[in-house]
């Protein structure tokens, strides 16, 4: 819970920063597609989330996006493959680059960030090698199937407004994920080996499945997300879709309270991150002084400063707690 | 120094017949016509075509061109990203091969000439379209991939002029931060995206966020519009405010026809690409009446609304061949 | 003992308080070193003696307190400031850098050097063999330190401590995972240095150590000093009776045991230690079974290739008459086997849990519902184990990294306890462990043997494997070089064999 | 040494391999183009290894090359800002930002991967802001500059072949840099508390200082870089200039053995991980069967099955050592 505290403190400092300086950012419209962007990000970044507590890292996120975010729709519209078969094979797909991640680092040792490099450059050459460089689409049908991403859910009292619908993803996600980490064996054996993996492996945990299977949520969850991004922006370039979406991903773990060390995070911070990054964004856009081409200069400077005066904050109650 | 490998022949099998590089600004569905045309300009004229496409940028660009100095190709058609400062870059590929530029131009480099139309024309007459969509003016965003590219830099500022009502001036250059004023017209500003399509449909979000009242949308990435039209759809003001577009996607397309787009401006890429070919070809084997006084083939860009989008779509679906589908 | 003024000691500190989170380490705590004087601190598990060690040596900050040199009042604000005033502590824990070479850790921070920031290299090699044969380890001094076993990286330790020249030198139990013979050495080493006038402080749970070496006993109890012994005082009753506060009778209560049928028979065992030699022997249920050897002799490895841990590189492994691979720990588990294994640090504990959650790693999988946690046994299980062994701690929750090392022993051997194992293997379980609850442990062993379980232990600590064990294995250089029943066992014997030679004609 | 021969393998064979595909691939013209291009990465490869060496890492590398090689330009064209003051500025700038790095993360404990995940967003957007979004470059003028990136230093005995001039740079970054790293002091201190921080303090070693050296030469080289690449292509966006350097430098630094862990890696080692690199982006245009736009999924797949095969066979060689 303490860890929390630091995140959702940056993260409510920003989000009245803008409330103040932009009449328009409480509007139901706004906070609307604000959900649906940090339930988009959030659904990745819940994934990372399971690689990074295990000491690893997975960088070919942005280009699983792409791969699945581009290879549904080539499937469905230029292969006029049925919709069941469509999903499965994207599963198949997220689950197989998981495994393969997964087989690689824990059984032949080789490095997360090698691996997952060599991922982020395949998968992206792979995705653009079939659909031959076309931007991917809908078009005007799977209306339904587009529902998934674009849809919103009405709330039962409230007038005007409604949940998106990758913010249900995000809370399945989310939930299911937290029953993991925190009620799971499994959860505590991921929390265990991502501090000391050896001794983990000496108290009889098979750290090598935990590693497997770290990647391969990670895989999937990535899927998911490059599935519901495809759903509501209905176009995806194989070039540059989910370019740099690992490392906003990562960010959003690690702003969470997830140390690239492994060992530690909750699903919850995570959520707080990439909340954070998505009204940061926001911001720029409706906040009329910012002009909108220093986006990353404000963003990283905010981060910066409440990670600063994070730490700094802690330090001083620490130094208060030790003094008394 | 480079050793000289211009003029060898290629080493191919087929060696007689001369090999030619089209090499692209980025990645883009634009450049997939033109890479058509390429195609069919190489089965058409017998030669041997290869199309390149760089992902990083300059430097990347600059990477390929020199690997097809390496390789030895008869001709290059490129569409330099940074022409002024990539001069000097082209001039050294131009004295090994025959270089041509498309869709922008160097005109202070030694190419031997430039296939396409000028951005700056093409974005006035973006601006042709947003007047008669919105006569009486208002206020419109501009939503653009990267600002720092040329073709970007040169659709904006023609846009702008022409909505201001300025002399035709090329050299022209608003800074992407300001609010412009003028002639009715107000430019809240240039949005871009870094080819992020969910980052390019959330800045029209946040637009309509910021500015409920605003009037015209322009796209001027050919994934701008369709970016547009989503969040569009999505906030459910389709048709309430106007869209006007630039180059030809599908989805563009298809909005002119329900009329949830007032109109788009066309280059003609396919012509790039076959035309790069077909010169270039003349060009090896020395004919040099194909290269005019100005060094300049235009390709025009043209109007496309309601009146004249199914012509114009049956005749790009019919040149795509199979690849065409939406 | 000579001394220039024996009135004005080197070193002095007076009321030393460092408090934690919940606990208080030290409480006021002063005493004082001479020049050329051994002075031992003795106390029990989390007793505060090495933070008060810490602080001597710059590593952390006391709350409140002096510190005096030579009579001069000083402040010790690093590790850096300590080592300019001659003081150098020996870690509890190992604190080498693998990936360097042996030569570079002795020298890692005071490199001799040419021209202001080259390292003189030459010089290193040479200076390091020197140090490395003062403690007797025969050992290429390019030699990388993360391929060495625990017992060398720890002589390595002291042979940079040695390099530092100091006028202090701390040794925080530096023989704790030492064979008799490598600690011989390293007294003489000590007689040594004291004799030239560098005064040691030493800390050991190793009371007969203490008995031989020191010439002056300070005895701590909870952060406080409760006494003081001048050497004609020093004997195992009254060092017990300072420590524990009550007289601890019948240290080794060993009875011998009716073994049972086999249960483990390893065959022709290779390890990767000593890939040319082999290893056979059978445990019974029920038994005790000591194994010895001088450091290096190969025991951690075989323990560890029994528990599947590192692969075996031949042979085979029988558990209950069937042949059984065991290819990982887990297998092994589930065959009924458990580990303690030697570095607690690295191999023992996870230090950033929570105690609680260390206690019950190893028996979740059996108490999980569904794969679901059931807290409820696993805090049962943890306020069960942290009583039987009298852990000290502020809670079952707080955090193993901030125990005392010989706390952490304890829980790393209390995570397998509860797991209730057929064949238990120690590996130098006591470490680092006081006298109190060493005889807790060995009564543990005592009722686990009785119910049957059999308990394979490596020490190296002479007096633990003559008062505890039915059978002795002795191990030389990869080999188990003999073997000896309880009726035969003598320290003679023993030795013998650990140092290779065939024992006498009986 | 036993390190480098993996890296050292997998460059022989894929060079081997791209001159038996392509006969222009040993033409001086091309090689000359490789070795500029493998010098230019090098160096900023060279610079991040320190920080991995560390256990630490640098994202912002590619915004630094940005800043630093859009910012010459820009003062010395658009402010008139004379050479000399130029090119002090670009290495006062590149200094404070490692300095700021290296403060935040060893004086305020502030994760690596947050610190510069922050700079990787501001510095590009500072660029950005300053420069209006418009392209950089040095025009026609500057030709004594440029030669710095584009001379060719003729060879007493060769003919028609000369050593591009970056790749001077370069050799004198990594001289310095392996006796930096092997010889002095620092060199082992930065090794020791790569791979044990404590033990490194607790032999009186002031490690804040170390980590700040090392993040100080990483931005050091990052923004020699910047200025090389910039004088090199002539053209520098802010948006897109040095996009994913970072990643190119991190895979080069890996690749080339040092562990992301901290503590192991040789400047050698990392040198021809840059080779690699290049090498393989320069097969994909050379080789008439692979079609240029699934570059990325060669160059993956062949890192990939680079550090597989070495893997296997480190591990098959081992194996033999003993069971003999
Ligand atoms: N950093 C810390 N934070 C919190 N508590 C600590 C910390 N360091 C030590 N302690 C506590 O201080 C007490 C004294 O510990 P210390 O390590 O000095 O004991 P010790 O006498 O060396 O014991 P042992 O013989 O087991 O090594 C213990 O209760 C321990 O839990
Ligand atoms: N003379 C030697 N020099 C260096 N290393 C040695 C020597 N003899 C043995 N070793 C190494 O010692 C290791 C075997 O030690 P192991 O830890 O299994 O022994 P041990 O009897 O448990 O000793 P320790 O008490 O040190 O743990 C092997 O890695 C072996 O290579
Ligand atoms: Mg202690
Ligand atoms: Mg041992």
């Amino acid at each position: 819970m303490k860890k929390l505290l630091g995140i959702f403190g940056i993260f409510l400092f920003v989000f009245v920063l803008t409330a103040l300086l932009s009449d328009r950012f409480l509007e139901s419209y706004n906070l609307e597609n604000l959900i649906r962007r940090t339930a988009l990000l959030g659904i990745l970044a819940v994934g990372v989330a399971f690689v990074i507590i295990t000491g690893g890292i997975d960088l070919s996120i942005g280009s699983v996006v792409c791969l699945v975010g581009c290879g549904v729709p080539w499937l469905l519209v230029k292969q006029s493959c049925p919709l069941p078969w469509a999903l499965a094979l994207a599963v198949i797909v997220s689950l197989a680059v998981g495994l393969l991640h997964g087989l690689l680092i824990a059984k032949l040792k080789l490095q997360p960030f090698v691996v997952t490099l060599c991922g982020l450059l395949m998968y992206r050459g792979i995705t653009r090698g079939f659909t031959g460089d076309q931007t991917q689409g809908f078009g005007t049908e799977y209306k339904g199937l587009r529902q998934l991403a674009t849809a919103e859910v009405p709330l039962p009292f409230v007038e005007g407004f409604g949940i998106p619908a990758p913010c249900l993803f995000l809370i399945v996600v989310a939930v299911l994920a937290s029953i993991f980490l925190n009620q799971t064996i499994y959860g505590r054996y991921l929390l265990a080996m991502g501090q000391n993996e050896e001794a983990a492996r000496y108290s009889g945990i098979r750290t090598d499945r935990m590693v497997i299977l770290a990647y391969v949520i990670c895989s999937l969850t990535a899927g998911l997300g490059g599935i519901l991004f495809a759903l509501d922006v209905n176009s995806a370039q194989p070039g540059s879709f989910g370019n740099f979406y690992e490392l906003h991903a990562i960010a959003a773990a690690v702003l969470g309270g997830c140390s690239l060390r492994g060992g530690s995070g909750t699903i919850m911070g995570v959520i707080f991150g990439a909340g954070l990054i998505q009204v940061l964004r926001n911001m720029i856009t409706l906040v009329d002084f910012i002009p909108s081409h220093i986006e990353y200069a404000v963003i990283g400077a905010v981060i910066l400063c409440g990670v600063m005066t994070d730490e700094t904050v802690k330090r001083i109650v620490r130094r208060r707690l030790f003094s008394k | 120094g480079p050793s000289d490998t211009g003029d060898a022949d290629t080493g191919d099998v087929d060696s007689d017949r001369p090999e030619i590089a089209f090499v692209s600004n980025g990645i883009a569905d634009f450049w997939l016509i033109a890479k058509r045309g390429v195609e069919q300009a190489g089965e058409d004229l017998e030669v041997d075509v290869s199309f390149h496409t760089p992902q990083d940028t300059v430097v990347h660009q600059q990477q390929i061109l020199k690997d097809l100095v390496t390789r030895g190709v008869d001709g290059i058609s490129v569409s330099p990203i940074d022409p002024v400062n990539q001069a000097e870059l082209l001039n050294e590929i131009a004295s090994h091969t025959r270089l041509i530029t498309n869709d922008s131009d160097a005109p202070d480099s030694n190419r031997i000439l430039f296939v396409g139309i000028d951005n700056y024309k093409a974005g006035r007459m973006c601006g042709e379209l947003v007047v008669e969509a919105l006569p009486d003016g208002g206020k419109v965003m501009i939503f653009v991939g990267r600002m720092e590219q040329d073709n970007a830099r040169g659709r904006r500022q023609g846009l702008i002029d022409e909505l201001l009502g300025r002399e035709y001036n090329p050299k022209n250059f608003d800074s992407p931060g300001q609010v412009l004023e003028g002639n009715g017209y107000t430019i809240l500003g240039t949005l871009t995206d870094q080819f992020d399509f969910p980052k390019a449909k959330a800045n029209v979000e946040d637009t309509l966020s910021r500015h409920p009242d605003i009037d015209g949308l322009i796209g001027l990435f050919a994934y701008n519009p369709p970016m547009i039209l989503e969040a569009l759809e999505q906030a459910g003001k389709l048709g309430a405010v106007k869209v006007i577009a630039f180059d030809e996607d599908f989805k563009t397309l298809e909005g002119i026809k329900q009329g949830t787009v007032h109109g788009t401006v066309v280059q003609d890429p396919y012509q790039y690409g076959y035309l790069s070919v077909e010169l270039l070809k003349a060009i090896f084997a020395g004919d040099s009446s194909v290269v005019p006084e100005n060094k300049y083939v235009e390709v025009p860009a043209r109007h496309i609304r309601q009146d004249n989008v199914q012509p114009f779509w049956d005749d790009l679906k019919s040149k795509l061949g199979k690849t065409a589908e939406p | 003992m000579s001394d220039d003024d024996p009135r004005r000691p080197w070193l002095e500190v007076r009321g030393i308080c460092k408090r934690f989170p919940g606990v208080t380490a030290l409480d006021g705590v002063g005493m004082h070193v001479n020049r050329g004087e051994v002075v031992a601190v003795i106390g029990e598990n989390g007793a505060g003696k090495s933070s008060l060690m810490k602080i001597l040596a710059g590593v952390q900050p006391a709350d409140s307190g002096q510190i005096f040199l030579e009579g001069r009042r000083c402040q010790l604000a690093s590790v850096e400031q300590a080592l300019r005033l001659g003081i150098a502590l020996i870690h509890q824990e190992l604190n080498l850098a693998d990936n360097l070479e042996v030569g570079a850790n002795i020298f890692l921070g005071r490199e001799p050097r040419r021209f202001g920031l080259l390292i003189d290299k030459p010089r290193i090699l040479r200076d390091s063999a020197r140090y490395l044969a003062r403690v007797g380890l025969k050992l290429p001094p390019t030699r990388l330190v993360g391929s060495l076993p625990i017992g060398r990286k720890q002589m390595v330790e002291i042979a940079k401590a040695l390099s530092v020249d100091a006028r202090i030198l701390i040794m925080d139990e530096p023989t704790s995972s030492l064979s008799q013979r490598e600690a011989d050495q390293l007294f003489e080493v000590i007689r040594d240095l004291s004799a030239k006038g560098v005064s040691i402080v030493y800390i050991s749970h190793r009371l007969g150590e203490v008995k031989e070496l020191a010439h002056r006993v300070v005895v701590l109890r909870d952060g406080k000093k409760v006494g003081e012994l001048r050497r004609d005082e020093i004997n195992h009753e009254n060092m017990v009776q300072l420590m524990v506060g009550r007289q601890v009778s019948q240290f080794y209560l060993h009875r011998p045991h009716e073994p049972g049928e086999v249960v483990l028979t390893a065959d022709n065992l290779r390890t990767l230690a000593y890939p040319h030699r082999s290893c056979s022997f059978a445990l019974r249920r029920g038994e005790i079974v000591g194994m010895f050897g001088l450091v290096g002799a190969g025991r951690t490895e075989l323990l560890q290739t029994l528990f599947g841990v590192t692969p075996a590189l031949g042979g085979s492994v029988w558990i209950d008459g069937r042949k059984t691979a065991v290819r990982s720990p887990i297998d092994a588990v589930l065959a009924g086997l458990a580990l303690v294994p030697e570095d607690r640090k690295q191999q023992g504990l996870i230090l950033d849990l929570t105690v609680r959650n260390n206690l019950s790693l190893t028996s979740l999988r059996r108490d999980q519902k569904m794969g679901f946690l059931n807290r409820a046994r696993e805090r049962e299980l943890a306020r069960d184990m942290v009583r039987l062994l009298k852990v000290k701690a502020t809670g079952e929750g707080q955090v193993t990294r901030l125990l005392s090392g010989g706390n952490q022993q304890k829980i790393a051997l209390g995570k397998w306890l509860s797991l209730h194992p057929r064949i238990l293997l120690l590996d130098e379980p006591t470490r680092g462990i006081d006298v109190g609850a060493k005889t807790e442990i060995y009564s543990l062993m005592e009722s686990l043997a009785e119910k049957g379980i059999t308990v394979l232990f490596v020490s190296s600590e002479m007096e633990e494997i003559l008062g505890m064990s039915d059978r002795v294995l002795v191990m030389h250089e990869g080999r188990i070089f003999g073997e000896l029943p309880r009726a035969e066992l003598s320290e003679q014997r023993v030795m013998r064999l650990a140092t290779g030679q065939l024992p006498e004609a009986a």
